[in-house]
């Protein structure tokens, strides 16, 4: 299994109720869509912040995309698009 | 440092004043500071917070700096960016760019601001007499920084 | 008085300072300093004077910001012009635009320094090793402000 | 007779020797092109001034084309393209 720490800010983290958490993923299936589809099925919140609205992620700091690979002790942060500035 | 992120305020003059000190190379500074405004989308604003990513903020906005030195031939940066909470009036970022003509100081200093607005790691929150909203992101902002594609 | 003609320095940090005393409207505000370089054109800069034609200059300048007003929704705009005696590093000019939005005041910021460097009476001339000379108008500038032209 | 002040700024101003003047046009051909004719006959410095480089010119401190009319007591500056900012 891929262990990786999820960090959700702004809206998201107060949406999901929380700063952070560990997820394990297969290995065969170690990526950033794979962990977003295996939050989307978590339903509620999950779902409709994740597949109705516009969200970001980051892997160890660098903004990457859905297919971005995912190794063990990766930091993944997901998050609204940023207002800065 | 050319990167800040702090709670304080920031002096511009101070910073302006450090960014030229002891050179004679410098013909143009352009600088940009984004203030809280007391009205945005038609609600009254009471107070901001901005919320950051601590451990990617900074990299972030080194990254877009040193972007701007790529593109364009500039001398010095200065970028502050305040997190935390804040009230209309208030200073929330400085850019600042030195170069030996005008041109580049203005391209790169709005270049960072453009990028900065849809890369950087913030989020503000508006408190408004009808309670606490999350600011969406607006798609003029994306424009504005897709102007900067590469062709 | 937004635009003023000296021969004093002047403070950037407290003209942006007045620009926004009081007001919780503005969200953006772009600025630009010229600085006397110790090099043009390859001849090293001992000092330069800055000539005008004071009965033209103010109202051209006030042409140039309401020509700006005219163009873009801004709040307020300061510029400040140096005449007389200069040393490299010395500060020469100042353009600052107030607007609720970065891009009009980047725009405007912009604008008016462009037009100031080919519709504004002043003139430079260097003192450098083998004596003194006039600056040449650059096209690079007479391009800048075509830039603006309306189609 | 139309009597003008003429004002010469910069290298102009010490190219000419002099700071300003007065001078009589016909009243038939009182334009700025007609004053920059007469002043290009002195030839010289004046001729290579105002025919070699190139100049601009404001009557009562508006910047004008060679084709601007001029009435008695007005102010022709006559200067190089401006170098401030």
């Amino acid at each position: 299994m891929t262990r990786v720490n999820v960090l959700y800010f702004a809206r998201l983290r107060e949406a999901f109720g929380r700063s952070s958490e560990e997820l394990d993923l297969p290995e065969d299936q170690a990526t950033v869509g794979a962990l977003i589809g295996l939050l989307r099925r978590r339903g509620e919140v999950w779902l409709r912040e994740l597949e109705g609205r516009p969200f970001r992620v980051a892997v160890n700091q660098e903004m990457v995309g859905l297919d971005a690979p995912l190794a063990p002790g990766d930091e993944v942060a997901i998050f609204p698009p940023v207002t800065g500035g | 440092m050319a990167v800040r992120v702090q709670e304080a305020d920031f002096d511009v003059g101070g910073e302006l004043a450090a960014l030229r000190a002891g050179r004679r190379d410098i013909g143009a500074i352009a600088s940009f500071v984004g203030l809280v405004r007391d009205l945005n989308d038609d609600a009254r604003i009471e107070e901001m917070v901005l919320e950051h990513y601590p451990a990617m903020t900074r990299k972030a906005l080194e990254d877009i700096v040193e972007e701007a030195r790529r593109r364009w031939d500039i001398l010095d940066v200065r970028v502050i960016h305040r997190v935390g909470r804040l009230a209309p009036g208030d200073q929330i970022v400085l850019v600042a760019v030195a170069a030996a003509h005008r041109r580049e100081a203005f391209q790169a200093c709005e270049f960072i601001m453009d990028w900065l607005k849809t890369q950087a790691p913030f989020w503000k929150k508006e408190r408004t007499p009808e309670g606490s909203r999350w600011v969406d992101a607006r798609s003029a902002d994306e424009e504005a920084a897709a102007r900067w594609q590469r062709k």
